[in-house]
């Protein structure tokens, strides 16, 4: 075969890819389709990499082949590990995906040096200063996440001088570079203040604020392959890098609509944005709380329950437990469903992986839209570990932070019952006046062990 | 501009239309799996890591070329990995009790 | 094969994508003006017909390319003009009394 | 300016159409946003054009806008017709696209020869043969839907067989062309047989078929002007093909399902398609039949009432009166909507242009997923003057010609009235059980009439 047929075979195997990918997605619109989209993705993943082994210019195959093999092995457990560590995986892998595009663009510019021209100098710095600020950027994301790092929100006065500045300093040194591309001494300089703007980035962003950042991240991460698929010419990774791109960038707009924060706001990385601590929470007002026994009761005189989970059931892994509360209910012909506010927990779609890794049937997941009508209907809305996510204050008081905020309706039902430790106050910090209604009980408790004890309670005290 | 410049552009922006499309009607449960599904495509960029280690051009975009091998290629085994468990817990409710 | 090729089926099948993706969203209510409209865009080939007769090369080719240019011309104005008045007519309820 | 500058200029020029063409196709999705779309795509083609005008290639200005002006001059008109010319304008701008598609090939060739490459042949008889089919195809449906050619089925023994081999002839010389680009004597007979193949397409094809021919051939002249695109490698073109193209094949296939007809059948030119000639009524069967005094007595005693248009409504040109009736009615207290099944007259989304022309609002048209849960709780379900799309045999009869094509479910409203001018059949040719029902009223006459007839009744006698 002659080395241009061997060219056209490989562009033509990565169109195959590319139009797998896109199936890929496609078939993400539902979860009966879902896993073949899986399938086309590792098809198209194959092929392209197959395909990119056949291209006549690698001669060092040993070792590639010994890098894909530590790939593997470190890829292994990252596939592995369990749902309520997701989060941190995701920005993890941000990471790793971030890394290996500045390392290539890194080692590509070595590679042309000095030879480069004044345009592929300037693809050249761009993709390295976008790769280089999300690796540090995920780095401390997931940092935060797994709790290495504080979660609070660090900041200083001048933050944003100093950030913006380090990102300036990057811009001018990669504009001397393009200007005169033989100044190879400031190329190290530019990766480095890129790596450093990352941490400046991520670092004065609590921890909760990470799933934004995260999937802002993810767009950036897309952009990045997508840049390197200019400067190498490489189709694969233009539309691979574009589709990752959208992704982030509609999961986040997605996110800040629900949170009913300005989108430019999250995009400039939040600079400043400095946590309210809780608001004192008035005085005077009382709240009704109850025992499992109490619940127990309640619950089992219904005939229809609606599960309001949030960030509390994933800190607690509750979902194994509450999908004991849903079975035994739906056996004494209860109808249980549960409704799921876009951003309840960390990360878009938390609430979905969790209660399906409990086995519970994707059918009884409701999105708020097809929730909120419901709940007037509803005899009891049980809310496990959520707060902001059923905050009525978002509808009424324009003086509330999440003023604006869509919610769940769940001070619509007959009876609100609420599983978390303690009055204090949720990710955006404030009071929730759900809690003082005369219709609402608090259970006090730590939801895994109060949701058990509902079980047992349900159970005769005879199970678990 | 190399030649090639304007077309990686026209590729880009229909790319990224068809991402907007796509991922727009993508299932809302299915979120947390879209995020790693995208994570292990774009692991893609293996290709090209692939490509810099392989013409071994010199010792340093070989290594370089190398440790980003193994960083994509983590991304694309791993990715595949979770979302594939996190697609198999989806179940409707007469599936459950086969 | 000439080299822009490759680029140019890259690009055809993912327009090809987008206008699935597209089409398949267009209300059931504007099925008549979606094939005006894709119509008048598709006259768009006026723009090789101006190429073929601006170059001027041979007689022939000049002629056809003006027939071209008048055929294809004559579908955009047309295309477009009769999407809008279609488009125009399809009110809401609370619209129609002013 | 540099010629590669103005080269570079051109180029993004093309891509700000592009972009403007798929939003004009995305802002159709609502009736809200059409008007936007239509502005976006002239935009995209006002760029388009006068880019192309900037090419440096261009010598011969002069005769360009003369052949523009004569282009507006003649569209002009062709934007004008009425809405109930519109199938035939459709399939005559189709043969003017494909016109000029083919022109455009033809003259590429005779520039190129004798230096054309293997490759470019190929191109080039392709896009030659589907331009030149689709011309002659278009004009064959147009003149059958203006009513100049007739509109019965022309068919032959060895059709198939006559046809297929004039399309083989066709690849055939276009074959000894690729392989002998030198033998430029034969490409004439190219283009000839391509259009022979058109004439002997379209022509055994009956009238009432035309819509899903059209549509196919909407989605041959963008692939001919897609084929165009890879010949000049011009992307514009290229995208605005695969636009077109991919509209028509999705039209098609929906009326194919909506016909319950196959879709490689009409894919492959529904050769030899022989219409089934009107079912013998069976005897002995009865029918109501009612003035336009008692229909009025009904309507206006009615509470909701659904009308099912059909064909009938468009030849009759009935829909200014049905409007006056749906006035009438309204102003009356009664609720009166529209049931529009997608294949329902004689192109796609047929009726929904003709009643928005006689101003009723769109809000009052229901698709027939939305308007067959409706019928049970209708008064009383108007048919006027469609039948194929009312008929019920298709629900049960499996040996019917359109057994298992989803209509709209009349027959489940209390009262049926049907306006139509006899008992004989619509376009599938068979009998309607739908009229012996003994909830049908059978209103005979035409439909403007008859509805003009109506109204005046409920205006007491006194109006129009
Ligand atoms: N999902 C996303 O993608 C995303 C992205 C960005 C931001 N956010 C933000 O995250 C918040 C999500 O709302 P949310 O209602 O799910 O969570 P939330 O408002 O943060 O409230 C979680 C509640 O769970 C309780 N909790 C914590 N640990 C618990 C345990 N072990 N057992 C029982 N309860 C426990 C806490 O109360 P106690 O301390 O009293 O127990 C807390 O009030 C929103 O403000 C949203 O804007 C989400
Ligand atoms: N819309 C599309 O895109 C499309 C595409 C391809 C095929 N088709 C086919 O077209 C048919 C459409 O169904 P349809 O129910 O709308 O029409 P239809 O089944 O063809 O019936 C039309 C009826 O209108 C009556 N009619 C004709 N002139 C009339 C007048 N002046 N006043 C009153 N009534 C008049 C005729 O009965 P009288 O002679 O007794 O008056 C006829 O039975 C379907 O079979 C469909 O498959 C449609």
């Amino acid at each position: 075969m002659s080395l241009l047929t061997v060219r056209y075979l490989i562009d033509f195997a990565y169109l195959l890819a590319i139009v797998l990918f896109i199936l890929a997605l496609r078939w993400l619109s539902s979860p009966a389709t879902a896993r073949r989209g899986v399938l086309a993705g590792e098809i198209g993943a194959a092929v392209a990499v197959l395909a990119t082994l056949a291209n006549p210019q690698i001669v060092a195959y040993k070792w590639i082949l010994v890098a894909l093999l530590i790939g593997a092995i470190v890829g292994m457990p990252l596939g592995l590990v369990p749902m309520t560590a997701v989060p941190q995986r995701t920005a993890l892998s941000h990471a790793f995906g971030a890394l290996s595009a500045a390392l290539i663009g890194i080692s590509e510019y070595y590679v042309r040096e000095p030879h480069i021209t004044k345009f592929g100098m300037a693809e050249i710095s761009l993709e390295v200063i976008i790769g280089g600020l999300s690796f540090t950027g995920s780095l401390i994301a997931a940092g935060k996440l797994q709790e290495v790092l504080p979660q609070r929100p660090i900041t200083y006065r001048g933050q944003n001088f100093v950030s913006l500045s380090v990102l300036g300093l990057a811009v001018i040194l990669a504009l001397i570079l393009i200007l005169h591309p033989g100044d190879a001494y400031l190329f190290p300089f530019v990766v480095v203040v890129s790596l450093l703007f990352g941490v400046l980035l991520v670092t004065p962003i609590g921890g909760a604020d990470m799933p934004t950042v995260i999937s802002l991240l993810n767009s950036y991460v897309g952009l990045s392959a997508a840049l390197l698929g200019f400067v190498l010419n490489n189709k694969v990774l233009i539309v691979a890098g574009a589709l990752d791109g959208s992704s982030g960038f509609i999961l986040s707009v997605i996110m800040c609509r629900a949170m009913n924060r300005s989108f430019t706001n999250v995009m400039f990385g939040a600079f400043g944005q400095v946590q309210s601590s809780a608001a004192a929470v008035e005085q005077g007002r009382t709240v009704r709380s109850a025992t499992p026994e109490d619940a127990a009761a309640i619950l089992s005189a219904a005939s229809s329950v609606i599960v309001a989970p949030g960030y509390g059931m994933a800190v607690a892994q509750a979902q194994h437990k509450v999908r004991e509360l849903f079975d035994i209910l739906t056996k004494r012909g209860v109808d249980v469903k549960f409704a799921i506010h876009p951003v309840a927990g960390r990360m878009p779609g938390h609430m979905n992986v969790l209660l399906a890794e409990a086995d519970i049937p994707y059918d009884k997941l409701l999105d708020m839209d097809a929730a909120n009508p419901e709940f007037p209907h509803a005899d009891v809305a049980l809310v496990i570990g959520a707060n902001d996510v059923t905050n009525p204050a978002a509808r009424t008081d324009a003086g509330s932070p999440i003023y604006g905020m869509p919610i769940l309706d769940v001070d619509k039902a007959r009876t609100v019952m609420v599983i978390k430790r303690s009055l204090s106050p949720g990710f955006a910090g404030i009071d929730n006046p759900l809690y003082y209604l005369d219709k609402t009980l608090m259970l006090f408790g730590d939801a895994k062990t109060f949701v058990g004890d509902i079980v047992r309670e349900l159970a005769g005290g005879s199970s678990a | 501009m190399p030649s090639h410049f304007i077309s990686s552009v026209y590729v880009f922006v229909l790319a990224g239309f068809i991402g907007f499309e796509v991922i727009k009607h993508v299932s809302r449960l299915l979120h947390t799996p879209l995020m790693a599904l995208t994570n292990a495509l774009d692991a893609v960029v293996v290709v090209a890591a692939i490509i810099i280690a392989g013409r071994a051009q010199t010792p340093l975009s070989t290594i370089l070329g190398l440790v980003a091998v193994a960083a994509s290629f983590s991304n694309m085994v791993g990715g595949f990995l979770i979302t594939d468990r996190m697609l198999r817990m989806f179940k409707l409710s007469r599936q459950k009790k086969p």
